[in-house]
C-alpha cells in the first residue's frame, strides 16, 4: 500500500496538484483498498459459514440462488434491505443507532494494521499488536450500549453477561499476545511476521497459541462461549431489540470478526505471509496468508458448530482459574528460558535476521518447556474429570437449580 | 496556524474532548454521561498521537474505553440511582463561577503569558520510542523503581476494592 | 504543529469543567468521572511539556513515564472509589456524598 | 511516510469505518415500509408486558470481574514496553519485569482465595 501510495501521490503531484490533496486523495485511495478486503470478504464468509455448518449437521445448505448458493448473501440482504426497522419506544435513540456502526467499524478498523504482503499492508505502526487490542475494545462498548440503550431487561441481562465474558478473556488474550512481542521484540505486526523467517512463533511457544486462540474464540462469542446468542436464556441476547438491516450489521461484524481473528493468528503465530516462492510475487504471499487465516478460521467453525454452550459460572471458572494462570506461567517460563539462553550465548539476540540453524536449539528447549508444561495440565484436567465424575450427586444438584447458578 | 492535517485532528479532537467534557458534567443519565466520558478521553488520545505519543494513545484507548468505562457502567448498573436523584446540581452558581475564574486565571496568568511565545520550532526531533520506554523502565539507572511501585500500588488497590466490594453476606 | 500554549488552554478548560463537576454534581459516580476528566488534563500537559522541551537525553522519559504513572493511578482510583461507592451504597442507599457522613465526628 | 502520516492513515479509516455499515442502513432506511404502531414498538418481553424497571438489581460479582481486568488491562501500559525491550534487556531487567508479574500474580491469588472469582 504504501508503495502505491507513494506511486499515486507523485502522479498526483505531477499533474500539478496541490501537495496536501495529492496525499489525502493518495490516502483515501489507500484506505478504500485495505478496507474493500473485509468487505468482499464478508459476503463470502457468510456463505462459507452456512456451507460449513450445513455440512457439519449433514445438510445441504443454501444451493437456490445462483452456483451452489453463492448469492445467498446477496439475496439475503435484499431481503434485509426491504425489512421495516423497528425502533421500540423506550430506547435511546441516538445511542441505539449507533451502537451496530461501532460494532461493525471496530472489526474494519483492525485491517488497518494488518500486513497482507512484506510491502502491501495500509500502515505499519510501531505499536500494531497494542493497536489490535484497543481496538476491539470499542465493540465490547458497542454491545454495552446496545444493550443499555434498547431499555429490555433481557437485552441488558444479556449485555452484562457478554461484556463480563468479553472482558474476561481478554486478560489471557493480552497474555498470550505479548509472547510473539517478546519474542519478536517489536509491536509491528511487520516485524513479528519478519522475525518468523528462521522459525514460526507456533513451534517456540504452542501453549500460547492454543491460549490464544481459546480466548479469541471467546472474544467473538462463539460456543462453546456463545452466550452472545444463549437463546435459551435470554430469548437472544443484547441485540434483542434489534431489527432490519441494523441486526445484520451485529452479525456480519461477528462473521467477520471471526475471520480477522484467523488472520491475526497466521500472523503472530504461523509466520503470516511466509511460505516456499512468497518473495515471487506478493500474490502468493497473499494466497499464503490468505490460506493460513482460512484454515484457522475453518477450525473455528468445526468448534463451532461441534461443542455445547457452557454455563456462565463454567466459563468463568475456566477462564479466571485455569486460562489466566496459565497464561502468566507461560509468559514467565517463555521468558525465563529464553533470557537464560540469551545468557548463555546459545541464541542470537535478534531473531529478525536468525535462520533456522541458529534457532534449532532454542526451539528444541522452548518446544521441551512448553511440552512439560503441556503434560502436566493435561494431568491436572484429568484429575479434575475424574473428581466431577465421581460426584455425580453433586453435579446434578447443581442442575436442578439452576436459578442459582444462572440467575441475573 | 495552516491548515493541514494536524491543525484539523487538532480541531476535532478538541471539539471531541471539550464536547464530551461537557457531557459528563451536564446529563443527567449517567449510562450516557459514561459514553461522554469516553468520547472526552478519546479526544485526548488523539491528542497524544499529535504529540507523538501513540503508545500513550493506545494505551489510553485500552485502560479507558476498554476497562474503566465497562467498570464505572458496572458500578451505575450496582446503584440504581437515577430516579432518586431528582436535581443534578448543588451549588451551582459558585460553582460555575469558581471554575470559570480557575480558568481565566489559568488561561491568561499562567498558560498564555508564560507559554504563550513558545515556538514550536523548538521541538525535539527525536521521540523516543516504545523500546527506548521499556529498557528505561527495567534499567538500574532508570526508572525501575516506580515500574515495581507501580505493581504493588495495583495489587493494593486489586486487594483492597475486592475486600470494600465483596458482599459479605451472600 | 499546533503551538504549546494551544494544548495548555484545552487542558486548563479539561480542568475547570472537571472541577465544576465536582462541586456541583450530586452523584459519587458523576463526581468520579469529573475527577477522572481533570487528572486527563493533566495528563494532556505532561505529555505537552515532554513533546516541546528540549531535555537531555537522559531525562528523555521523564514526561512519558509520568504520563503513564498518572494512568495507572487514575485506573487505581475508579477501581477503589467505585468500589467504596458501591459499598455504601449497599449500606445506606444512597450516592449522595453529603448524605454518607457517618464518619463525620 | 512518517509517523504522523502513519496516524493520517488511521484517522481516515477511522472516519471512513463507520461510513460502510451505515451505508446499507440508510439504504434501508430509504426503502423499508414503516408501519408502526404501539404494541410492535413497544419492549419485547416474549408476549409479556413489561413490569417495573429495566434496571433490574444485578449482582456485584460484575463488578468484581471488571476489576480485575481493569488491574490486568492497566498492568499492560507497562509489560508491552518490557517485552519489547525484552531482546536487549539484561537480567537484571529481567528479574525486574518477573517481579512486576509476580506481585500481580500475588494479587489474583488473593482474590482466589477469598472466593472472588467465583461466579455465585
Amino acid at each position: 500500500m504504501e508503495e502505491l501510495c507513494t506511486g499515486l501521490c507523485s502522479v498526483l503531484l505531477e499533474s500539478g496538484a496541490d501537495p496536501g490533496l495529492a496525499l489525502f486523495l493518495s490516502l483515501l485511495v489507500g484506505v478504500l483498498l485495505v478496507s474493500g478486503v473485509p468487505l468482499i470478504t464478508v459476503i463470502l464468509l457468510i456463505w462459507i459459514e452456512r456451507k460449513v455448518a450445513a455440512r457439519i449437521q449433514d445438510r445441504i445448505g443454501p444451493n437456490r440462488v445462483g452456483p451452489v448458493g453463492l448469492l445467498q448473501t446477496i439475496a439475503d440482504m435484499i431481503k434485509l434491505l426491504s425489512k421495516e426497522d423497528i425502533t421500540p419506544t423506550a430506547a435511546d435513540r441516538v445511542l441505539y443507532n449507533a451502537a451496530p456502526l461501532v460494532s461493525f467499524a471496530s472489526v474494519v478498523l483492525l485491517w488497518a494494521v494488518i500486513p497482507f504482503t512484506p510491502f502491501h499492508f495500509g500502515v505499519d505502526l510501531e505499536i500494531g499488536a497494542l493497536y489490535f487490542v484497543a481496538i476491539a475494545s470499542f465493540g465490547t462498548l458497542a454491545i454495552m450500549a446496545a444493550g443499555w440503550a434498547s431499555n429490555n431487561k433481557y437485552a441488558l441481562l444479556g449485555a452484562f453477561r457478554v461484556v463480563a465474558l468479553l472482558v474476561s478473556y481478554e486478560v489471557p488474550l493480552v497474555f498470550a499476545l505479548l509472547v510473539p512481542v517478546l519474542l519478536a521484540g517489536s509491536m509491528s505486526l511487520v516485524d513479528i511476521v519478519n522475525a518468523q523467517n528462521g522459525m514460526w512463533f507456533v513451534v517456540l511457544s504452542p501453549l500460547a497459541f492454543v491460549i490464544f486462540y481459546i480466548s479469541s474464540q471467546a472474544e467473538t462469542g462463539r460456543a462453546p462461549f456463545d452466550l452472545i446468542e444463549a437463546e435459551s436464556e435470554l430469548v437472544a441476547g443484547f441485540n434483542i431489540e434489534y431489527s432490519g438491516m441494523k441486526f445484520g450489521m451485529f452479525f456480519a461484524a461477528e462473521f467477520l470478526h471471526v475471520f480477522t481473528n484467523g488472520i491475526i493468528m497466521a500472523i503472530l503465530f504461523f509466520g503470516g505471509w511466509m511460505g516456499p516462492l512468497y518473495y515471487e510475487s506478493p500474490l502468493i504471499a497473499f494466497a499464503w496468508l490468505g490460506a493460513k487465516g482460512g484454515l484457522i478460521y475453518l477450525t473455528t467453525l468445526w468448534l463451532r458448530n461441534t461443542v455445547p454452550r457452557l454455563r456462565i459460572d463454567q466459563i468463568m471458572a475456566f477462564n479466571w482459574k485455569f486460562l489466566v494462570p496459565l497464561s502468566i506461567a507461560n509468559l514467565i517460563v517463555v521468558s525465563f528460558v529464553l533470557k537464560a539462553l540469551q545468557e548463555l550465548a546459545l541464541v542470537p539476540r535478534d531473531l529478525l535476521s536468525a535462520s533456522f540453524g541458529e534457532l534449532l536449539p532454542t526451539t528444541v528447549v522452548l518446544l521441551l518447556f512448553n511440552g512439560a508444561m503441556i503434560l502436566y495440565l493435561l494431568g491436572i484436567l484429568r484429575k479434575r474429570g475424574r473428581e466431577a465424575r465421581r460426584e455425580p450427586q453433586n453435579a446434578r444438584a447443581e442442575f436442578a437449580q439452576p436459578a442459582s447458578v444462572a440467575g441475573h | 496556524m495552516e491548515l493541514n492535517a494536524i491543525s484539523i485532528g487538532f480541531v476535532v479532537f478538541t471539539i471531541f474532548t471539550l464536547g464530551g467534557a461537557l457531557g459528563v458534567v451536564m446529563t443527567r443519565n449517567l449510562f450516557q454521561g459514561t459514553i461522554w466520558l469516553m468520547v472526552s478521553l478519546f479526544g485526548v488520545a488523539g491528542y497524544f498521537v499529535l504529540l507523538s505519543a501513540p503508545f500513550l494513545a493506545a494505551v489510553q484507548i485500552l485502560v479507558y474505553i476498554g476497562a474503566i468505562a465497562i467498570l464505572i457502567t458496572f458500578a451505575v448498573m450496582l446503584t440504581r440511582s437515577i430516579a432518586r436523584i431528582k436535581e443534578r446540581y448543588i451549588r451551582t452558581a459558585p460553582s460555575f463561577i469558581g471554575s470559570l475564574a480557575l480558568f481565566l486565571i489559568l488561561l491568561l496568568g499562567v498558560t498564555i503569558p508564560i507559554f504563550g511565545a513558545h515556538s514550536p520550532e523548538s521541538i525535539p526531533e527525536y521521540v523516543a520510542s516504545t523500546r527506548d520506554l521499556g529498557a528505561a523502565l527495567v534499567d538500574e539507572n532508570g526508572y525501575v523503581v516506580p515500574f515495581l511501585l507501580a505493581s504493588v500500588l495495583l495489587t493494593a488497590a486489586m486487594i483492597g476494592a475486592i475486600f470494600i466490594a465483596r458482599d459479605e453476606r451472600s | 504543529m499546533a503551538p504549546l500554549w494551544m494544548y495548555l488552554a484545552v487542558a486548563a478548560a479539561l480542568f475547570s469543567i472537571g472541577v465544576f463537576g465536582v462541586l456541583a454534581r450530586r452523584n459519587a459516580v458523576a463526581i468520579l468521572m469529573s475527577v477522572e476528566l481533570m487528572l486527563n488534563a493533566v495528563n494532556i500537559n505532561l505529555v505537552a511539556f515532554w513533546r516541546y522541551s528540549e531535555t537531555s537525553t537522559d531525562l528523555l522519559l521523564n514526561g512519558y513515564v509520568f504520563t503513564a504513572f498518572v494512568l495507572i493511578v487514575a485506573a487505581a482510583e475508579a477501581a477503589v472509589g467505585l468500589a467504596i461507592i458501591i459499598t455504601v451504597y449497599r449500606n445506606r442507599r444512597s450516592v449522595i456524598p453529603e448524605e454518607a457522613a457517618m464518619l463525620k465526628g | 511516510m512518517n509517523v504522523l502520516n502513519e496516524w493520517a492513515f488511521v484517522g481516515l479509516f477511522a472516519v471512513m469505518a463507520p461510513i460502510f455499515p451505515a451505508l446499507p442502513i440508510v439504504i434501508a432506511w430509504l426503502f423499508r415500509p414503516r408501519k408502526p404502531n404501539v404494541l410492535k414498538s413497544s419492549t419485547y418481553e416474549c408476549g409479556v408486558e413489561t413490569i417495573g424497571d429495566t434496571w433490574v438489581q444485578f449482582r456485584v460479582q460484575y463488578y468484581i470481574y471488571g476489576l480485575i481486568f481493569l488491574v490486568f488491562d492497566v498492568e499492560m501500559v507497562f509489560l508491552f514496553p518490557w517485552a519489547v525491550a525484552y531482546n536487549e534487556m539484561s537480567l537484571f531487567g529481567f528479574v525486574a519485569g518477573f517481579l512486576f508479574i509476580f506481585l500481580l500474580t500475588d494479587a489474583l491469588f488473593y482474590a482466589w482465595k477469598k472466593n472472588a472469582l467465583d461466579w455465585k
